[in-house]
């Protein structure tokens, strides 16, 4: 079994600190993973190898059977893979609209000289993406801030802005940092179906990487456990909520030494 | 023979007046983090205070062995005061402000003090002679190369300087403080130092140093410049280079940056051609920034995703 | 036992996202409170507040009966309150003596700061052998600890300290909590954020769990530790 | 987006029409019973000193002209702007002096690319324009709107080598420039082909950029060739730097320059490192004609301080503009230029102005001495074909001067007023 | 490999109504091309020499300033050596009039009258001028792969020193016709008149040429601006890291936006060699005008098309109006820029179009989709 995204035996040291060691992961076609472990495992670095933003030291990525090894980053988003950020990064300035249509540039066709000229080519061009990009905001419940400046929407609408301009892209995996942190239940029990739906929509694979213990167990159908840069634990929920050495890293072990 | 020693030791003399203004430009940076354009200014006061202190004080010729010290002391003490005064009152304000509203204030600031400069009853537009309060004896000849007592006291009083500050930035608890700061303002702050008193500190000592490097450019030059003379600012511009190739942000980077930056404007000036001398300075700039974008002893600094 | 820091009310923003809305919390003298809750539940924005690196938007922080909410960083670590930041903040470029002397910064007296310094390289016998190495090139859990040992420098009478555990081997997070229990029974009382709870409970005497920018939970530690809620919490079991 | 623009230009528009009517208004009183004159300046920027002699002098006459009746009973009113040694600025000033304040004639600019820019302005209006002191070439080759009271480099060129040649008998000399400067780089050129051409040997110019403090890298250079005299045709600002590092550098041969030295400044800055050098000038404050005598006196009294050349020069524009607008049928642009061009004789303080075919003073160069920090007066250089029968005799003290040891003439400053015969030929051909 | 995104299908089912064409492609070029008709014909013999002059001034310092705002307003790099690329333009278009003017002619006088041959052979220069300068552009676009903020406007300053020092070190113009024919075009090049500058220009600048390219260079501008391209560039300034993650192929666009503004600062430096009333020389290009460049786009509002056409005007206008200060017109200048930073940090309008603020938007309410 292949899935759509393939991650085979990936490092990366920092200046002599193994930041992800032997990294594995195997996403199914139309998934939806998680990619869990206490902070500091290595979880967002792991992003950051599969979209390109650092290339591994060694290890293969393929993406739907194509290698990304090797690629810039607009060109594996390009290829299919669009994620979110931790600590979002919004083009903050600029309104909720153009945060949107500027994903969408990878995919449009018309030259700069088309659109300094406005042929009726270029006319169509902007009209669609505006229309899909009214449409994703719709999907996420954001239409009515199109004109809003990213900068100043409350933290869930930011973060909920992050999936759709990465949706946007029209990937085909999309891979969401933390989209919980910092929303308060309701908005979470709002993301866990909004996850869903988009998922379902868009016929995606997703890969999450989520603090949410709730949200994780609930939403996905396999988990990863990183732990100091390593995969200690892959499997289901249940089989990963077992698993003592997860347990360990989450809570600590209750160990004698700090009782005594 | 002659032609390369006589070179030399202008290349290190020049190169150490420019390693002493990179100081200030690459201590501001390191902590700011923006180009205080203004500090070429601070320079060109260096000079003009010193030559109204010397004036004043009727100390044209035959003037007393203490004037020299007392002079350049005193540049030093207003200057600094001056660097304070321009901290305080144009760059505070716009601490959170985005780095290209600093960038333009330092125009506007070095556009003022030019310009203030330039009024008759300031220092007005005619070049002056600044008095020779540095001895001027031949000391010794070296293959047809007299060495000057005032080109020997230019380059020993500019390292003695750079020794100072080597000293007060390494060895001392405020050089630890500025160093905190300069890699992290609030991380600083935790350690209960008052940011704002350092950074001040930071404006008067780069301040008080690119008066002296005034004051020790008008006893080497003694035609001084009318203050909005353009190459007072490109003098200053050449300074930032060196402390950019040197590595911003670093104190030894600056020196070594200024005695390059010298030496290759002195040994291209001299063997190829003194009509590129600029050209010579600003194409090793970018030919350091494409081999080492962050200067020759800078670090790399990675951007955290 | 009297109340050493209060927290009411207390809001925080950054820009347009509200980060805290009204967190209310007391620390009392000699004890070890714990903030506990999930990544962006505000634990750390609550420290940055109490230690003068944010400006709160409403709400008073009082310590030792004197507010100073809205006061400098620097005046706050004066009169007392000492922070290891999270991600340690050691200053890289700086020898492990330096960073440790800089701790230090906010007092004159030699002979108190050398018997400091000394106790903190008791405490962490491991800086002792890297005195003259760059903090740059420690392991996370050296730089925890310098972090720490720096802190300390300040004598203060209440240490914050934002996430020790931070990606540390399990050995040298049990070695930094037993330290930390040291720390408070000489004295000083600790205001300890966590994201590893049954750790933070385990040493702490009282605790908070923040969630979305709100304290929704608070107890005696061990109450905290066994109940149900923030198991679920943490592992979504139950 | 059509709409958009258009509303845009709307306010520009009426921005055009106020900055029309607000220079509309000013010029009312002047058609009364003022004539207004105008000039350009750099009074601000690296070149102010220059701009500003030229208007102190410039005023000077002016006031004089006023005191003395003015034209016709209607006084004289000069209107100033500063063009910061923009030639931007320049153009603009010159365009709102004529086409807003309507002034009768335009006086200015030192430098020769600022002369040009506002020369062809006032070429394009026709309204006469008077540069004091641009000595390029170009300048009066605009056309015939523009007309100098100076000499220009061709000649100071000429001079100079002639003076090294003749008295001097320099035959090595060496050229430091600077680059920079168009009037520098002009000299440098007539220099070189005038002395060669006389049989002498100039090497391989250096050159320096205006406003450097360091010359050693070019004086290192210059000294390996071991010259008779240095040409320096540079700014008086950039000169004692000069002097000062060649004498450090043990080079104690004379150095030569050109009328950008003339200023009270220099002797003071370089003080012994100038001393028993040459330059060319357009007049001596030493002469003891009666028209330099007066100036220089009253000079004094008002700004106190020695007039340099630019001074001198500013002084003589606007005294050639006046006899000029006595002369001419009436003030119209045309008029005026050809009554400009018809200058013949006028007795200056930098001497006896003619204008030649090119609208180009032509009148004798002084060559002055810097003695005991002030430049003294050696001798009298005619333009080519002009030299009167008898030239003046050459001050026996100051020439001819052996290349080796310049210093060697006693500088007596109280001894040197006495010396200068007058500059003013005996007999006008 | 990425799946078709249907964009391309949606848009062929929105092809636009030709009167939408009309209105917001073609009318707006009309505009572009009437306006500047407007100002040459009506408005520049209406109000008078003078007021024309600083019409000609306030649009070289348009074009200028917008341009300069595709990189530093735009994409968020931060270029201080538009001079530079002002002077290739310039020098350029100086040689394609002057000695073209010589070769066509025999001299270098305007020929022709309103968009004659000469006005032709202008324009010809013009364009030659926007070329070379984007070669230039590309050349300095290069490094921005490699360097960031500070460095870049070092790099870019020092690119901008290095061309006047070399344009310096040119020898005299040729100015007689049959010496000119002789020579080569190669050689030609070199006679662009050092210090002095490239003197003897014809007077081809007029309001006609220079709001024409105002109009074009603003219509590129904004309509960049507001196109997928356009957002494009924006994304790095605001965001490089997630710009790359969002499929912007950042270095490419970086690169271009060093192209286009170098383009149209060739534009303006060859508007600014053939305006009455200027010289082109070395000395007024120097870092001095590139920091004057910078400031109107600062005080406009890094990103504001509209903002930077208003602080061109104002800083070209104040200086005239204060004129009567003389000597303390730079000084209150200076100080004018200090308040401003500190007390409107984001300049004039920040990101936004003079349309899209509060006072304004009723008056462009038309426009308001």
């Amino acid at each position: 079994m292949t899935g759509i995204l393939e991650v085979q035996g990936v490092s990366i040291a920092f200046g002599g600190l193994k930041a992800v060691q032997d990294f594995r992961l195997s996403l199914r076609e139309g998934g939806l993973q998680g990619l869990i472990g206490p902070n500091g495992a290595g979880k967002t670095t792991v992003f950051n190898l599969l979209t390109g933003v650092y290339r591994p030291d060694s290890g293969t990525v393929s993406l739907g059977g194509h290698n990304l090894i090797g690629l810039k980053p607009h060109q594996i988003a390009r290829a299919g893979m669009a994620r979110t950020f931790q600590n979002i990064r919004l083009f903050a300035d600029l309104t909720v609209l153009d945060n949107i249509r500027i994903a969408s540039h990878a995919r449009t066709w018309t030259s700069t000289l088309a659109s300094v000229l406005r042929t009726p080519g270029a006319i169509a061009a902007e009209s669609a993406i505006t229309e899909h990009a009214m449409e994703l905001l719709d999907v996420l419940g954001l239409a009515d801030r199109a004109q809003e400046t990213a900068r100043n929407l409350p933290y869930g609408d930011q973060r909920r802005l992050e999936i759709a301009r990465a949706l946007a892209l029209d990937p085909e995996v999309l891979l969401l940092d933390e989209p919980a942190a910092g929303m308060n239940p309701q908005e979470k029990i709002a993301l866990r179906g909004l996850i869903r739906t988009v998922r379902e929509r868009f016929s995606l694979s997703v890969l999450l990487i989520e603090h949410d213990m709730g949200l994780v167990m609930d939403l996905c159908e396999q988990i990863t456990v990183l732990d100091h840069g390593t995969v200690i634990a892959d499997g289901s929920p249940e089989s990963v909520q077992g698993n003592p050495r997860v347990i360990e890293a989450y809570l600590g072990a209750p160990s004698a030494e700090v009782s005594a | 023979m002659t032609k390369l020693l006589q070179t030399l030791m202008d290349g290190v003399s020049v190169g150490s007046l420019y390693a002493l203004i990179a100081l200030g430009y690459t201590m501001v940076y390191g902590i700011l983090k923006f180009i205080n354009f203004a500090h070429s200014d601070i320079f060109m006061l260096g000079a003009w205070v010193s030559f109204t202190l010397a004036t004043l004080m009727g100390w044209t010729s035959d003037a007393p062995w203490i004037a020299g010290p007392a002079v350049i002391c005193g540049s030093m003490l207003i200057c600094g005061t001056i660097g304070f005064v321009i901290e305080r009152l144009a760059y505070r304000p716009l601490r959170a402000a985005p780095r290209i509203n600093v960038l333009i204030t330092a125009i506007g600031v070095s556009l003022f003090l030019e310009n203030v400069g330039q009024l008759e009853y300031v220092f007005g537009t005619r070049p002056q002679r600044m008095p020779s309060l540095l001895p001027d004896t031949v000391l010794a000849s070296v293959a047809g190369v007299s060495i000057r007592l005032v080109d020997v006291l230019v380059i020993g009083i500019a390292f003695s300087l750079m020794g100072a500050l080597e000293y007060l930035v390494f060895s001392t608890k405020l050089g630890r403080a500025m160093r905190a700061v300069s890699h992290d303002l609030k991380t600083a702050s935790l350690m209960g130092i008052d940011v704002d008193r350092v950074i001040s500190i930071t404006f008067i000592i780069g301040s008080s140093l690119a008066a002296a490097a005034g004051f020790l450019t008008a006893a080497k030059y003694p035609s001084i410049n009318q203050p909005a003379h353009s190459n007072w600012i490109l003098f200053g511009l050449k300074a930032f280079v060196a402390a950019v190739v040197g590595g911003i942000g670093n104190v030894r980077g600056a020196m070594a940056g200024g005695l390059m930056i010298g030496l290759v404007e002195m040994f291209g000036a001299a063997f190829f051609s003194p009509n590129l001398r600029d050209v010579y300075v600003f194409t090793l700039l970018i030919v350091v920034l494409l081999i080492k974008p962050d200067g020759l002893l800078g670090r790399a600094t990675v951007e955290k995703v | 036992m009297s109340t050493m820091l209060e927290i009411s009310g207390l809001h925080v923003s950054y820009g347009a996202i509200q980060a805290l809305h009204g967190v209310d919390l007391k620390v009392e003298e000699g004890q070890i409170v714990t903030l506990i809750g999930s990544n962006g539940a505000g634990k750390s924005t609550t420290l940055r507040a109490v230690s003068g690196l944010l400006k709160p938007v409403s709400g008073t922080i009082t310590f030792h009966g004197q507010r100073i909410d809205g006061m400098k960083a620097h005046d706050i670590v004066r009169l007392g309150i000492s922070q290891a930041p999270e991600g340690r903040g050691v200053f890289a470029n700086m020898t492990v003596a330096e960073n440790l002397d800089l701790g230090a910064y906010v007092r004159d007296d030699k002979a108190g700061i050398a018997s400091d310094m000394e106790r903190s390289l008791d405490l962490f016998p491991r800086l002792r052998e890297r005195l003259q190495q760059k903090a740059g090139t420690l392991s996370g859990g050296e730089q925890q600890m310098l972090a720490i040992g720096r802190a300390l420098l300040a004598r203060p009478k209440l240490l914050l300290l934002d996430e020790p555990s931070l990606g540390l081997a399990p050995q040298v997070v049990a070695t930094i909590f037993q330290i930390l229990r040291d720390i408070n029974k000489s004295g000083t009382t600790i205001l300890l954020v966590e994201q590893n709870a049954h750790m933070a409970l385990e040493v702490a005497h009282r605790g908070y769990v923040l969630e979305v920018g709100r304290v929704v939970l608070s107890d005696d530690a061990k109450v905290l530790a066994q109940s149900d809620e923030v198991r679920k919490h943490y592992l979504g079991v139950g | 987006m059509s709409s958009r623009l258009l509303r845009l230009a709307a306010p520009l528009f009426t921005l055009a029409m106020a900055l029309g009517c607000s220079g509309g208004g000013s010029d009312a009183p002047a058609a009364s019973d003022t004539i207004l004159i105008g000039e350009y300046g750099s009074l601000t920027g690296k070149e102010a000193t220059f701009g500003q002699s030229t208007d102190n002098g410039l005023k000077l006459a002016l006031d004089e002209i006023n005191a003395a009746g003015g034209l016709n009973g209607k006084k004289l009113e000069v209107r100033v702007y500063d063009d910061q040694g923009k030639t931007q600025e320049a153009g603009t000033a010159v365009t709102r002096l004529i086409q807003d304040d309507k002034v009768v004639a335009v006086i200015g600019e030192v430098a020769s690319s600022l002369s040009i820019a506002g020369g062809r302005v006032a070429q394009q209006y026709g309204v006469p324009m008077i540069s004091p002191s641009s000595t390029n070439a170009a300048v009066t080759k605009i056309g015939d709107m523009v007309s100098r009271v100076c000499f220009i480099d061709g000649f100071q060129g000429y001079v100079m080598a002639k003076f090294a040649h003749d008295d001097l008998h320099a035959t090595k000399i060496a050229v430091l420039y600077d680059q920079a400067s168009a009037y520098s780089k002009g000299l440098q050129d007539d220099f070189g082909r005038e002395f060669t051409s006389m049989g002498g040997t100039v090497f391989p110019a250096q050159a320096y950029t205006g406003g450097d403090a360091d010359y050693s890298a070019q004086l290192t250079s210059i000294r390996e060739t071991a010259p008779d005299a240095i040409y320096v045709p540079g700014y008086y600002t950039d000169v004692g730097n000069i002097a000062l590092q060649a004498r450090k550098l043990g080079l104690t041969v004379p150095l030569l320059g050109g009328d950008g030295w003339d200023s009270e400044q220099l002797g003071k800055i370089a003080g012994d490192a100038i001393e028993g050098s040459y330059y060319s000038n357009h007049y001596s404050f030493q002469d003891t004609r009666p028209e330099v005598t007066t100036f220089v006196e009253t000079y004094k009294q008002r700004y106190n301080a020695v007039p340099d050349g630019l001074a001198a020069l500013g002084y003589d524009s606007m005294r050639v503009l006046f006899d000029a607008m006595k002369r001419a049928p009436s003030l119209s642009g045309k008029d005026l230029a050809a009554a400009i061009a018809a200058t013949n004789g006028f007795p200056g303080v930098t001497g006896i102005i003619t204008m030649d075919a090119n609208r180009d003073a032509s009148k004798p160069a002084v060559i002055v001495q810097m003695k005991g920090n002030q430049p003294t007066f050696v001798t009298t250089v005619y333009p080519k074909g002009q030299e009167p029968a008898a030239a003046a005799p050459v001050d026996p003290a100051a020439a001819p001067v052996d290349g080796a040891a310049p210093a060697a003439a006693p500088a007596d400053p109280a001894a040197a007023p006495a010396t200068p015969p007058p500059a003013t030929p005996a007999a006008k051909p | 490999m990425a799946r078709e995104s249907g964009l391309k299908a949606r848009a062929a089912a929105l092809a636009p109504e030709p009167m939408t064409v009309l209105k917001q492609s073609v009318l707006p070029l009309v505009a572009a091309f009437v306006i500047p008709l407007i100002f040459h014909f009506g408005i520049g013999p209406s109000v008078g020499a003078y007021p024309s002059k600083v019409l000609l001034d306030i649009g070289i310092n348009v074009v200028l300033a917008v341009s300069l705002n595709l990189v530093n307003g735009f994409t968020g790099q931060f270029s201080i050596g538009h001079a530079g690329f002002m002077a290739v333009g310039g020098y350029t278009a100086g040689l394609v009039t002057y000695y073209g003017g010589y070769r066509i002619w025999g001299d270098s006088l305007p020929h022709g009258g309103f968009l004659g041959a000469g006005e032709m052979l202008f324009l010809v220069a013009t364009i030659a001028a926007a070329l070379s300068a984007a070669a230039f552009g590309y050349l300095v676009g290069l490094p921005s792969l490699r360097l960031r903020g500070d460095y870049l406007a070092l790099v870019t300053l020092g690119f901008g020193e290095i061309v006047r020092v070399m344009i310096q070190q040119t020898s005299d113009i040729a100015t007689d016709a049959t010496e000119i024919a002789a020579t080569s075009w190669p050689s030609l090049l070199w006679k662009v008149g050092g210090a002095l500058g490239f003197t003897g220009l014809p007077f081809y600048t007029s309001l006609f040429w220079v709001w024409l390219w105002v109009s074009l260079t603003v219509l590129v501008a904004s309509r960049l601006k507001t196109s997928t391209h356009g957002r494009a560039f924006l994304s790095i300034r605001e965001d490089e890291i997630a710009a790359e993650a969002m499929g912007i192929p950042t270095t490419t666009i970086k690169v271009r936006a060093f192209v286009m503004s170098a383009a149209f600062a060739g534009v303006a430096g060859s508007l600014f060699a053939h305006e009455v009333g200027t010289t082109l020389n070395p000395g007024e290009l120097g870092f001095q005008k590139s920091f004057e460049v910078v400031i109107m786009v600062v005080l406009g509002g890094m990103g504001s098309v509209s903002g930077c056409v208003l602080a061109a005007i104002v800083v070209t206008v104040l200086p005239e109006l204060l004129r009567s200060v003389d000597e303390y017109r730079m000084v209150a200048y200076a100080l004018t820029l200090i308040l401003m930073m500190i007390l409107r940090p984001q300049g004039l309008f920040g990101l936004r179009e003079i349309w899209e603020i509060w006072p304004f938007k009723a008056l462009f309410r038309s426009e308001a989709k």
